[in-house]
């Protein structure tokens, strides 16, 4: 966990409001779990005040580079994605806990399911895992097409189902929905996404054994100011965990959705 | 470094930069970016007399140059407290202020007693921005019988210094600061977050679960400026000054305007290393102004014996 | 533009828009930059009794998304006002809000009963943040009984409806604005600034000559948000809402808080054109949040009816 | 008086902390009168929130390129000297009334007087009074040679006299020393500087004929405010002048300094 300001290698839209950033760092060597996120500053004035949370989407630790996949949303994320080649950015991190890389043994099957913004930390994850000899399967859930990224490179890890809310591209609805339709095997669930999104795989798959990564409004991102704080399942009223420091990734069912 | 040393009530501080209360945890997270010993003080989360979660989830919101909290005062609770966020503090050379909160004189005089023996503790801090359960819910902070009340009877449990952290959503700050001195305060903090809401247009609720939220950052530095300005020309208690500080040059603003010692809150989740980085740049920035020990500074814009400024 | 257009007592407006008190002189020089007409409506700068220079430049500061104002109320005065002032505005199709300022009863009672017969003026806005001398310099503004005496006196005088401004520095802006409504108030105007100040390091002295002054502008919006959340559900008159718009989006985010019509003071001073460019996207966003009429917005924050956002 | 985003020409550092700003935009052939300024929003957050009023050094009006010089001084300034080629500035402008130009006659002499950062407005003063036929004298003061900048371009229009408060470069000390010093016949008086400055010349030159042009913090910078006002001298307690509007050039005398 470092402050420092990494350089920006490039930027492009790679889908409807979806960049992709890479940046150059020393800090990028500590960057080895996937599910960790960043802290970004996205302006040098107080406008605006706070960090942005990003995850990391990608690293090449060799040559120190960090890709970020965003959405540009508000503001923050929008003057994000003016930053060009030669510009430096104000990152914390990595900040929070990834995903457990060594629940599953070699040949053992992890299923990805990510909708959205969530889909960038599975990316690095599929990586990792497929190198230690899992099989990846990835379902990734978007709007419409133009919405839709990385499906090629999911598709280099493992075997790929696409859903989008309108039909254009894959199944129709929602990534729920393709694990209806399609008879996937797998041993472990990971997922990343929407609230909404994380409820209804709870819901489908109530046994489900597996990592969820979660979201929540930050101040600090350290753990410091009780924020983004969750209540814990089963547990005492004044239990809690905090999804930026214990965080974002917790095992399903441990955290109250 | 010893232009910077300031002393107050029960704080030997090496230079007057503290972390605000609430923007610092307990400290161990920062501890893994710098060494807390630079630090002048450190001001505690809030400890209240059970453990509390505080409210629903989103808890911040931003806002222009600020943003909102409502974290609604989560805390372990003060047994928890003492037993398991003061002693990894022992480590360091910091004097730590403990902020306490309450619905009930009672709430606030159990943790005063308790965590004011603690002895990694060198003064209170009283929250009195909770409402008074007991009054029906009128805040301890905007009535000013209620608050001196509060002050003296936690004065009366305390085995430390008290500061009375004073909020600024009042008519007439200086009649509550006057009202707490009068009742045994050893100082004052100021100024706590201004009452703000924002709503969002495609849920057109507001953006914060608890609905209202506490403004702090750049926004509302000049009305803590305007407070402390006021309040220590009225008062002969230190004041401990916040609000929006972020720079070495807001430091001196803070003490020129009348505070003894300075908290940064918001800008640690800017920058954590702000608080040693502007330690760090004050004594280069005395020296620009002539100014041989900082306390020379203190309440400058108002004391006609000011050291005027020889550079411009 | 239909879906505009907002009704309040003296004011039909074709939209809720009127740039505020202080911040558009009397109209002349804004309408070089665009045709008036457009305006919903308009605030002019306060008027006295007697004219008023105001305070000593510097009379304004920059602060972080914000700014001091210290003008000092300065205006030729109620007579001048009303021969020179006013009748150039009649060649708008325009409501204008006559804002009046004073130290005594007497005075604002005298400025409301003469410029209220003005054939230009629709209604008055009772400036009520200044010092009550005859009460020894207590605000008018900060005490609820003395805000009330004034409103009803001011109604007794007033031959058009009579709109109280609030001062957002108080304890309890509802008790405020119920005094009012009780003494006969036919809408509240809010928020005013809130006190401030910065202080020069170069010269260790307040920027502004009046050492304090009022913050206006993006800095203060969740304050003047949460105070008409806070009010709207207490009182039953309309409510102009103020502090900080500056975008479209801004003016929906006061109507959902509560405010049946929106002024805009400092943004005037970023961008001449700031009311009718926001005037003229209003019906795209509302188009976007399916609203069919504007006023389905106001309060949409809290009432239970409020129509729900179809679109995302 | 209009408001355009106009394109920065280019942008260097003519002296210490000292910018020369070129820009070009269709407003800029309505500004024919030296003395008058612009308005500038050099950021398009809330930070800095007030516009920014700098003087027209220079203007080509076929062209449509406006030249200000400007000392980089706090956030602002800082943020304007960033602008690079290419870029656009929002301007208002030209605001208030520069100086009249038919006073004197051609073949008469003007005398310049600018302290610091009030010298730029003197240069377009210059050139129209010169192309007039008048003689131009000019007498600049500067804190020390690094910050001294348009000696050369002052001394195409006629003779120079410069000061500097520590005497690295012509006369030490002030500009009301070099008119003590030296014995300067003219016509009229024109000045631009702090206003200490313009109370020294008033205090030496008790008789001066001329025109001082003021500076004062603004809001709006176009009359609608009351931010910029200035007592009148000899008038009622409640006469006053706005710098912005009714300025920010006066006859000398007219104004209290
Ligand atoms: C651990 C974590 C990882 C994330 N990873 C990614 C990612 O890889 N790619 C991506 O596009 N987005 C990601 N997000 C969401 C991203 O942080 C928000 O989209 C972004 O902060 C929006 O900023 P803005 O200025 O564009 O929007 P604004 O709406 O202007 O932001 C206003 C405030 O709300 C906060 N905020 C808004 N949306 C969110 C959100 N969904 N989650 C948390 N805070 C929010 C902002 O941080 C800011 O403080 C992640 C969020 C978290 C918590
Ligand atoms: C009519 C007029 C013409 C001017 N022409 C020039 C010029 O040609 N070149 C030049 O370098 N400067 C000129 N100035 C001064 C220039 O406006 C200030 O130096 C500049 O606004 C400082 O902004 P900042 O953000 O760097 O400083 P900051 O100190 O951060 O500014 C804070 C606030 O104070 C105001 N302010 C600060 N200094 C002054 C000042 N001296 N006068 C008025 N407002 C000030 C700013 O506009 C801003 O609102 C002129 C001023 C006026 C009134
Ligand atoms: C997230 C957050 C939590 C806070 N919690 C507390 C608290 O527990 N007790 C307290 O007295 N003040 C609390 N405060 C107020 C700060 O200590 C400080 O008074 C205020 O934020 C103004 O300073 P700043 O602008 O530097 O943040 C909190 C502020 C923030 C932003
Ligand atoms: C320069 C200036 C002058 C003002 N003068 C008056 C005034 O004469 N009467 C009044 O009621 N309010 C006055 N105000 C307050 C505004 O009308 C408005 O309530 C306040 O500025 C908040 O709105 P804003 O943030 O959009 O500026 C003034 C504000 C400014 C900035
Ligand atoms: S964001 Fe501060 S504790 Fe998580
Ligand atoms: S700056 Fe507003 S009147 Fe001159």
């Amino acid at each position: 966990m470092k402050k420092e300001f990494v350089q920006v290698i490039s930027q492009k839209e790679i889908a409807h409001q979806i960049f992709e950033l890479k940046v150059q760092g020393e800090v990028i060597a500590e960057m080895t779990s996937p599910g960790q996120f960043v802290h970004l500053r996205v302006s040098d004035s107080f406008q605006p005040l706070l960090r942005r949370p990003i995850s990391i989407c990608d690293v090449d630790v060799e040559s120190k580079t960090l890709t970020m996949l965003y959405r540009k949303e508000g503001a923050g994320t929008a003057l994000l994605s003016q930053k060009r080649e030669g510009e430096t950015v104000d990152l914390l991190g990595p900040l929070g806990n990834g995903f457990p890389l060594d629940t599953l043994s070699s040949g053992q099957t992890a299923l990805l399911v990510g909708g959205g913004i969530g889909v960038p930390p599975l990316y690095y994850l599929a990586k990792q895992l497929k190198r230690r000899g899992m099989n990846i399967v990835s379902v990734l859930g978007f709007q419409s097409e133009q919405d839709a990224f990385y499906n090629e490179k999911f598709a280099e890890q493992g075997e790929v189902f696409i859903s989008t809310v309108d039909g254009s591209l894959g199944t129709k609805g929602f990534v729920t929905d393709v694990l209806k339709n399609e008879d996937i095997n797998y041993d472990l669930l990971y997922s990343c996404g929407p609230t909404v999104m994380l409820k209804a795989l709870e819901a489908q798959i109530p046994d489900a054994n597996g990592f969820f990564s979660l979201e929540e409004r930050m101040g600090c991102g350290i753990g410091a100011c009780f924020a983004c704080v969750c209540h814990v399942n089963g547990g005492a009223p004044s239990d809690y965990v905090k999804i930026c420091s214990n965080g974002p990734v917790f095992p399903i069912g441990r955290v109250a959705l | 470094m010893k232009k910077l040393s300031v002393s107050l009530p029960g704080l030997e501080m090496k230079n007057p930069i503290m972390p605000a209360s609430g923007c610092f945890g307990f400290g161990k997270e920062y501890a893994e970016f710098y060494d807390l010993s630079v630090l002048g003080a450190a001001a505690i989360k809030a400890a209240t007399r059970e453990p509390r979660f505080g409210n629903p989830t989103p808890r911040v919101a931003e806002t222009h140059s600020g943003m909102l909290n409502a974290i609604g005062l989560q805390n372990p609770g003060v047994d928890q407290i003492m037993e398991n966020e003061l002693p990894h503090l022992q480590s360091y050379d910091l004097p730590i202020v403990a902020n306490i909160a309450g619905s009930t004189e009672e709430d606030y005089c159990e943790v005063a007693r308790k965590i004011s023996l603690h002895p990694q503790v060198s003064v209170l801090e009283l929250n009195i921005s909770c409402p008074n359960v007991k009054e029906g819910g009128i805040q301890f902070g905007t009535d000013a019988a209620t608050a001196a009340a509060l002050t003296k009877k936690v004065k009366a449990v305390s085995a430390k210094p008290v500061y009375v952290k004073l909020s600024p959503n009042v008519s007439n700050i200086t009649e509550m600061a006057l009202a707490v001195e009068e009742a045994g305060a050893d100082g004052l903090s100021m100024i706590n977050t201004l009452l703000g809401m924002r709503i969002d247009l495609k849920t057109r609720k507001p953006v914060i679960a608890n609905k209202t939220g506490g403004l702090s950052g750049p926004a509302i530095k000049p009305v803590a400026i305007r407070m402390i300005h006021e309040v220590s020309q009225a008062v002969s208690i230190p004041i401990i000054g916040m609000g929006g500080v972020s720079s070495a040059e807001d430091v001196i603003e803070f003490m020129l305007a009348g505070a003894s010692a300075v908290a940064i809150g918001t800008a640690n989740f800017v920058d954590p290393y702000i608080c040693p980085e502007i330690i760090s740049q004050l004594p280069e920035l005395l020296e620009k102004m002539n100014v041989n020990h900082i306390t020379e500074l203190i309440g400058g814009s108002w004391k006609e014996c000011g050291t005027p400024s020889l550079s411009r």
